[in-house]
């Protein structure tokens, strides 16, 4: 990953026709290769902000750049950059409009004007990089809800962007898509594509990315390496987000000498009981009543012993 | 949709639309009584300043309304303003109609006052008021349930399409007047499935809550309904006095 | 293209209400009827009334460069038949009326004349006609949306011409007026609207045959016939 | 809270036309005043089975009881049914067919032949139930989701259900729409009203339900208080889930002696914390070269320390 910047979004406000929901001078950038959440309450303007980098929207004021250029706006510039940056919308019934799931995908490169060759190869390549080679002929209408959310991930894939945006890509995905679709972006970020998706999880936000963007009220009120999230409880409370789970729970083991402050923090839960289970052993047991270990009501023990 | 901003935006969002409408309802009767052009425009006059100083509507607002319907009115009077016969050669021949100012005069005036007063009504009355009137007024119930239906739908309808539109647009869907309509097709052919799909849903969520007939819904109350109605009513009269006696 | 509000003399906006009446009392009773063996149809028909608004606020690419808004009415006849598409054009009226302050209270008869009676109509006949002819699906489709549009127009521009007939030419001329004036946005809508309805209802067809046999449209009665 | 059982779900088998995602025999209870959790994938049966218990499916085989008698699929039996018990679907655009607020939550009562003033009370209760009577008055396309969403709930409300069913109410909701939401099923809980949801985030039913019952294609495969969850591993792991973060970390801890096996079970990951910060520090500090402490990268006790 370089620090090269692919998207530079400098003071820009957008107000909408109703007066509501915009941007109020957002700015912030986005590395090339990087993995950027955008994290916001409902309402805090990120998928508004998505829409302006694919030029669906234009800014009231302020500018964005693409490798350093502005956004042209002209029908064959906007052509141009939604072709190197690609949208994936929320809700996937909003934009996939064919009969079969081949169909959607190719909808974009027909769109580009390639040839019917090029557009076959690349909507088999785009399916099979979210792997639903399987489901090319199925008609979209049959699909679950998480194969339907990456058959929108192949559309945008077959346009071949350099910089993918995802608005809210993990909504309504139970625990087994969501699975799968992380191990689709992890896949699309190892080729070097840039990714942005919006979320107010903060949780996952600490978890997936590499760049952290905190919006509220239409602006990007801190922009930081995720690692540094920690020092940030500042900027989440103004957003309405709490630290993620984790660093509430690493701070009360460091602070009750749990856990070594020295550890590279755990990003994730499992990360956590991973570097716990590492630790050395204490016994309690021993320093209570000998009734209250018996009718343990915590069964933790009893399911870890099962499971070694 | 700027009329239904303002309708629950202006001053007199909460008078009862039957007062509402017995002024909308005067204010075109006036427009028709009047015989002459200068009355219909005086009649013109008078709801649009009620409309914009009694109800607080803005004039930005208004005449951004009124445009579409202007834009007719200025087509259609070119072809009043000519008049076309045959030629001695059986060819067609072009002139000034003979009457066209007084004609263009009169249907203009009549046109604009009457506009005036409908949007005296929509721009300050909400239509779910209006359906509500329209109750009152007993209009047939299949009429009303499609009219609730329609408007709660036109939005969520409208917002699917608005979205899908947005979906096309950032794959390039529009690139071409070609491409254009392949998607547009695309597109209305996914709102008919949602039409049955939607309806389909709204049928289960009424039988859920026991409905499976008529819709039937608590109206709102309006304070001073009967005080604000005699009110209309009065100006409504004076309304068609004012055309009548502006006439002569 | 609706006939805005107050532009028709009195007499011509009570005698197009007057002969709408009679059509709307019909499509009344048709769909209370419908609705008495089919309730679930009451959410269909407004949702399709929803779907019809929205419809028209579609821009179309047109031929002339002009913008143009498909009425919809011929996609609604040919699914859900000329009977229960009088009152859903009628609702859609309304609506644009009173949200759109597109067409008028005072016209309302004469523009539900055009649009939701002759235009439903005469959709529903051609496509009828096309099918017993045995044209292609498509192209009855097409004549179906493509006549059914041109005729709401012809209506409108007679309902004009009889109201303001030219002072030397009379009628005649004046329908060759306004006819000529409104031709260049309304030819070329008619001609769009057509095809967008052909791709509609192709799109329809390979959404899942399935599905689409199990619904109650107009458009299979009319291709069984 | 009794354990009078108000539902009661026998064998019951769903087949739809299509034949797809029904029930394939699935046998529940839901004892009277007790708060469950139906816990499954998408696809599991959650959506078909709260639709049976509404009465709006049938079943194809199998049989509902309620109170001990069987559902009573007569036009007066339904009627009576859906009085007692309450559905609030997931999509409020799906469900919400009036122009404004109050005239939408009037519906049920109105469709149950209430006179004007009893239906008048009753909206008025319901809005204030859900904390939307500031809003009555609006049109219902000026609401954001989340009161929408808790329309849609007054709605059922004021027909004075017994049952109240939702279907993945936390769906699309962040974080303060979630928390409000909670407060008002809390509410109605202590009301005395069964609350039966659908979910398929473990963490969630863990830490609200009193019961839950696992759904797996269309049975369900495990059904317990909620407590016991952590025995269940198996039951979840065939439904596609994993055990709740708290659970997985109490046993680490616990194994490593960090948190006595005593404690009653943490059912939150806020709770978890509140239990270790009671517990007795320990000194990794001394143990570990200097350097490292002072290069600590996780920030765990600096941030602790700034809060205190």
């Amino acid at each position: 990953m370089t620090t090269r910047l692919i998207l530079e979004i400098c003071n820009v406000r957008h107000v909408y026709a109703t007066g509501s929901n915009g941007l109020a001078g957002c700015s912030l950038n986005i590395r090339q290769g990087s993995r950027n959440a955008l994290l916001g309450a409902n309402g805090s303007g990120k998928t508004t902000l998505l829409q302006q980098l694919n030029g669906l929207l234009r800014p009231t004021s302020g500018a964005i750049l693409i490798d350093g250029a502005p956004l042209d706006y002209s029908r064959n510039g906007l052509a141009a950059l939604r072709r190197r940056v690609g949208l994936v919308f929320q809700n996937p019934d909003r934009q996939l409009f064919s009969a079969s799931v081949c169909e959607d995908v190719s909808f974009g490169p027909l769109n580009l004007g390639l040839d019917e060759a090029e557009v076959r190869e690349r909507v088999a390549q785009s399916l099979a990089a979210v792997g639903m080679t399987a489901m090319a002929e199925r008609p979209v209408h049959h699909l679950s809800f998480g194969q339907k959310k990456r058959v929108c991930i192949a559309g945008v894939l077959a346009m071949r962007p350099e910089v993918l945006l995802l608005d809210e890509p993990m909504a309504g995905l139970d625990g087994a898509a969501q699975t799968e679709l992380l191990a689709v972006l992890d896949d699309l970020s190892g080729r070097g594509i840039t990714i942005v998706l919006s979320t107010h999880d903060v949780d996952f936000a600490y978890r997936w990315a590499d760049d952290i963007h905190v919006l509220a009220a239409g602006r990007c009120i801190a922009s930081f390496d995720a690692g540094r999230l920690p020092e940030q409880e500042v900027a989440l409370q103004a957003a309405g987000q709490s630290l993620p789970a984790v660093v509430e729970l690493c701070r009360v083991l460091v602070a009750r000498g749990m856990l070594p402050p020295t550890a590279a923090a755990p990003r994730s839960l499992d990360q956590l009981a991973a570097s716990l289970a590492d630790m050395p052993s204490r016994h309690f047991v021993e320093t209570l009543p000998l009734g209250a270990a018996a009718h343990s009501y915590c069964d933790g023990r009893r399911g870890w012993t099962r499971r070694h | 949709m700027l009329i239904e901003q303002s309708a629950y935006a202006n001053r007199w969002r909460a008078v009862s639309p039957a007062a509402k409408g017995g002024f909308a309802l005067g204010g075109l009767l006036a427009a028709f009584v009047a015989n002459t052009p200068t009355a219909a425009a005086g009649i013109a006059l008078v709801v649009v300043a009620t409309t914009l100083l009694g109800a607080r509507v803005s004039p930005w607002l208004y005449l951004r309304v009124a445009a579409p319907a202007t834009a007719f009115l200025a087509v259609s009077s070119l072809s009043l303003m000519f008049s076309i016969s045959l030629d001695a050669s059986g060819g067609p021949q072009w002139q000034f109609a003979p009457d066209a100012v007084s004609r263009i005069a009169t249907v203009a005036s009549r046109s604009l006052a009457s506009l005036a007063a409908l949007l005296f009504l929509v721009l300050t009355t909400p239509l779910r008021d209006l359906i509500v009137l329209l109750r009152q007024l007993r209009v047939p119930e299949v009429i009303l349930d499609l009219m609730v239906l329609c408007y709660r739908m036109l939005f969520v309808l409208s917002e699917a399409m608005h979205d899908m539109l947005t979906a096309q647009a950032a794959r390039l869907g529009h690139a071409s007047a070609r491409r254009s309509l392949h998607s547009l097709g695309l597109l209305a052919a996914n709102l008919v499935v949602q039409v049955w799909q939607r309806a389909q849903a709204l049928a289960t969520a009424a039988l859920a809550r026991n409905g499976c007939g008529s819709l039937r819904f608590l109206s709102p109350a309006f304070a001073h309904a009967r005080r604000d109605t005699l009110i209309a009513a009065a100006a409504s009269l004076a309304l068609i006095a004012l055309a009548g006696s502006l006439d002569r | 293209m609706h006939i805005m509000e107050g532009f028709l003399p009195v007499e011509h906006a009570v005698g197009w209400t007057l002969a709408s009446a009679p059509f709307v009392v019909w499509s009344v009773r048709a769909v209370r009827a419908r609705l008495d063996e089919y309730p679930e149809q009451r959410m269909l028909l407004g949702v399709a009334a929803a779907f019809a608004l929205v419809l028209s606020a579609l821009k179309l690419p047109s031929v002339t460069g002009s913008c143009s808004h498909p009425t919809g009415i011929g996609l609604g006849a040919l699914l859900f038949g000329p009977a229960a598409m009088v009152l859903v054009g009628l609702v859609v009226l309304v609506f644009q009326a009173l949200l759109l302050a597109h067409g008028g209270l005072t016209t309302l008869g004469a523009n539900v004349f055009s649009m939701a009676i002759v235009g439903s109509f005469v959709a529903a006949g051609v496509f009828r006609a096309s099918r017993t002819f045995r044209l292609s699906l498509a192209t009855s489709v097409f004549l179906a949306a493509c006549l059914g549009d041109l005729a709401t127009y012809v209506t409108t521009s007679v309902q004009l011409a009889w109201a303001f007939p030219d002072p030397a030419g009379g009628f005649v001329a004046s329908m060759a007026k306004f006819a000529g004036i409104f031709a260049l946005t309304q030819i070329p809508l008619a001609i769009t609207e057509g095809l967008l309805t052909v791709l509609v209802v192709n799109a329809l067809i390979r959404f899942n045959a399935d599905e689409m046999k199990h619904l109650p449209l107009f458009l299979t009665r009319g291709a069984r016939a």
